[in-house]
């Protein structure tokens, strides 16, 4: 991916982050996180990972930001009342936050050009990213993980039923 | 990099032509045909000087201008940029999924090798698959940014509805890649090229006529058309999440009806019913079972190929305008009974038995 | 062509994730909290996607995959919690869910 | 390369089609606004109250279903891709993966999560 394309796509992506956290209303900060996921989506598939991509729009922007969206519109919330931050907790947030990204970012930024491999520089080979290849990986070396992601859905669902069901009196 | 961006760009251009005259020609087929089946006239304006042919032309051409100088009403208190966002989110996947499903076989033209497929990319079906599920927040946020209860009311139905009726076609879809093995709709296509025992086409609705179904059913409750149209059951909450629409972000959720009837026919089209193959026809030109051939330069081979797609796209939706006319609608509960109880279980045997026959067949 | 090191995503990932963990401190609202969870889970997405691509290898591309079902079944429960306290205090202000407080 | 070109290049052309079309229609429209054209259309009748009224919890329960099992078709593409590679031993493990969210169907069915009245 091109410098160009990179800051076309990171520049936005970082401003619907921010919009995420600093929107005052709920919807707007539901839709911008789903413009950040499908700004993701974009620079999945520019990194050779088109399933993921495909994968990312369907079960993120799809599924999970859908049913964020209904539980705002479900609960009402859009007159919410302005939030009530404790005194101090904006600051304290904010050092830690830019403590983190400073050293986070410095290891990031500093620390990786001593890891091996060629770099997303180079030409991968043509199988890479594809479906095969993902699929292979998928069901032969994480093929455990795989059936104990159905277990996780299982509980998943279990939990979510009860918990949101209607409580007989 | 220049020459694949343009040949991209001429590609792109001459989907979204297809797309736009395709939801035009409909937008009065459905008129001109509920006319018909319910013994009417029928948008009897539409024709120029007296030839109601030509009110195809009229409709093409004078409902956008039309649409375009109306005003655009936003009512009070709604948020308006979430307002005007709402048809742009609904057209917009819309029209990127119909480029996705390829409109002929590759074209040479001297040394370039043209793929006739707007958007190649080798992962398209699951690429469709997520643009259509993106159609779900048009008619979220349509209802939601109108300030009016029944739009907001049709706009959370539809929502459900869509999403319940994606698991089917999931399942349909997972059915069908199964059994030609490739996400890649060319090579979908390219499966179905070869004839069984000679004469009859291998189409893929010989081996999925189940999946067939869950596809067409699932994909007509995703349009939100009759008999599955109580997001915009007119008779109750007058026109669910667009009520408070008008002018061209009215024309636009208009469109996108249109456009995804265009998308499932493609997709049924391409699945089912061999995409742009015509039986006999190979890469030199017709070679009948009975002896006779007709020898074809490549590029006649090709445009007979997308004109054989087009037709088959035009029959489906054809077909799905005629649906609309002839059933009644749903209940809601029944439309969830259906999605949930009939069509998952049905998709998931399908599933099931599709793979143990495969493995019994290919050993 | 010239092209992006890796290191350029992993720090778009790290300000990705910088951007969540200040929306979860600072926002009292569950719902966006919750969202700002979900960013962070996709800012390490990328990195596993950029690294990944590096590393010519599709490790990281399926841990992706299961970063999503996660997530998503992380959504399911967590929305429903939400909705559970929302039925029995009629908030979803973090700040006023506090019968466990000590 | 030549997908993501096709992808950007598409992405770019719908997207100024859909553009355009919205601000041609802003430009183009006439703007009169009269108080009783921005009041929500309820048949005639002046509305009452917010729209904005509370769901019942059928849609979200709706929602949470389909996330799930979402999920789970998701998992079925790169494994129907590599089925014939994957053989018998793929069908089994496939198999246990949809009898254990069977299971999370059935659970779902029969406490009438997916009943509507």
């Amino acid at each position: 991916m091109s410098p160009f394309l990179f800051f076309l796509l990171a520049v936005p992506l970082v401003v619907f982050s921010l919009g995420v956290v600093l929107a005052r209303s709920p919807v707007r900060s539901a839709l911008s996180l789903v413009v950040a996921l499908f700004l993701l989506a974009v620079m999945f598939f520019l990194l050779d990972a088109r399933m993921i991509a495909a994968l990312q729009v369907i079960v993120y922007a799809g599924a999970i930001m859908v049913l964020f969206l209904f539980v705002i519109m479900l609960l009402n919330l859009q007159q919410e009342p302005v939030e009530t931050a404790r005194p101090g907790q904006r600051t304290i947030a904010g050092v830690f936050s830019l403590v983190f990204l400073f050293f986070m970012g410095a290891i990031a930024l500093r620390g990786l050009p001593v890891m091996p491999g060629p770099g997303v520089e180079t030409a991968v080979t043509p199988s890479f990213g594809s479906v095969e290849a993902l699929a292979e990986r998928l069901f032969t070396r994480h093929a455990l993980a795989f059936e104990v992601t159905s277990v996780l859905l299982l509980v998943a669902i279990v939990g979510a039923v009860v918990l949101a069901r209607k409580i007989q009196r | 990099m220049l020459t694949l961006i343009l040949i991209s760009a001429v590609k792109a251009l001459i989907v979204v032509a297809m797309v736009l005259n395709l939801a035009g020609i409909l937008g009065w087929v459905e008129r001109k045909g509920s006319a018909l089946i319910q013994d009417r006239i029928g948008a009897n304006r539409a024709a120029i000087f007296g030839f109601a042919g030509a009110g195809l032309v009229n409709t093409l051409l004078a409902d956008p201008i039309k649409f375009l100088t109306k005003e655009d009403v936003i009512p009070r208190g709604v948020d308006r940029l979430l307002h005007t966002l709402a048809p742009c989110v609904s057209l917009f996947p819309a029209m990127v999924a119909f480029a996705v499903v390829p409109f002929g076989d590759r074209l040479h033209v001297g040394e370039l090798v043209v793929n006739l497929q707007a958007i190649e990319v080798d992962v398209g079906v699951l690429f469709l698959l997520a643009m259509t599920s993106l159609g779900v927040y048009g008619v979220v946020l349509g209802g939601w940014a109108s300030n009016n209860r029944l739009s907001l009311l049709g706009g959370i139905r539809g929502s459900a509805q869509m999403i319940s009726y994606e698991l089917a076609m999931g399942l349909g879809v997972v059915a069908v890649v199964l059994t030609y093995g490739s996400l890649d709709f060319q090579e979908i296509v390219r499966r179905q090229g070869h004839m069984i025992g000679g004469w009859i086409p291998s189409w893929g609705i010989l081996y999925q006529p189940l999946a067939f179904l869950l596809l067409l059913i699932a994909g007509i409750a995703e349009t939100k058309r009759a008999p599955f149209d109580l997001p915009e059951g007119e008779s109750e909450i007058v026109s669910g999440y667009f009520t408070e629409y008008s002018g061209i972000k009215y024309l636009m959720f208009f469109m996108t009806d249109f456009v995804e009837i265009a998308i499932v026919s493609a997709v049924v089209t391409t699945f089912f019913f061999g995409g742009w193959q015509i039986p006999f026809l190979g890469s030199q030109g017709f070679v009948f079972p009975w002896g006779w051939s007709l020898a074809l330069p490549h590029v006649v081979v090709v445009l007979l190929q997308v004109a054989a797609y087009m037709v088959k796209v035009f029959v489906f939706c054809c077909l799905q305008v005629l649906v609309r006319w002839s059933m009644p609608r749903l209940r809601y509960d029944q439309l969830m009974w259906f999605g949930w109880k009939v069509m998952l279980p049905l998709g998931l045997a399908n599933l099931v038995v599709t793979a143990l026959v495969l493995l019994w067949v290919r050993g | 062509m010239t092209t992006v090191p890796a290191s350029w995503y992993a720090f778009l990932g790290v300000l990705l994730f910088t951007i969540g963990a200040l929306g979860v401190l600072v926002r009292r609202n569950l719902i966006i909290m919750f969202m700002a969870i979900e960013l962070m889970l996709n800012a390490v997405n990328l990195v596993f996607v950029a690294f990944a691509r590096q590393q010519q290898t599709m490790d990281g591309q399926v841990m992706v995959f299961f970063v999503m079902t996660v997530a998503a079944a992380e959504a399911a429960v967590g929305l429903a919690i939400i909705l559970a306290v929302f039925r029995n205090r009629e908030t979803v202000n973090a700040d006023e869910v506090n019968l466990l407080r000590w | 390369m030549q997908q993501s070109i096709s992808v950007l290049v598409t992405f770019v052309l719908v997207g100024g089609l859909v553009a355009v079309m919205v601000s041609l229609g802003w430009l183009l429209g006439p703007r009169t606004e009269t108080p009783a054209k921005g009041e929500a259309f309820e048949c005639g009748n002046p509305p009452s109250g917010s729209a904005w009224g509370r769901f019942p919890v059928k849609f979200y329960m709706t929602a949470i279903i389909f996330i799930i099992f979402d999920v789970e078709v998701v998992f079925l593409y790169p494994w129907a891709v590599l089925f014939d590679r994957l053989g018998w031993f793929g069908f089994a493990e496939m198999l246990v993966f949809l009898t254990v969210l069977g299971f999370g169907l059935l659970y779902v069915w029969q406490k009438g999560a997916l009943e509507w009245d």
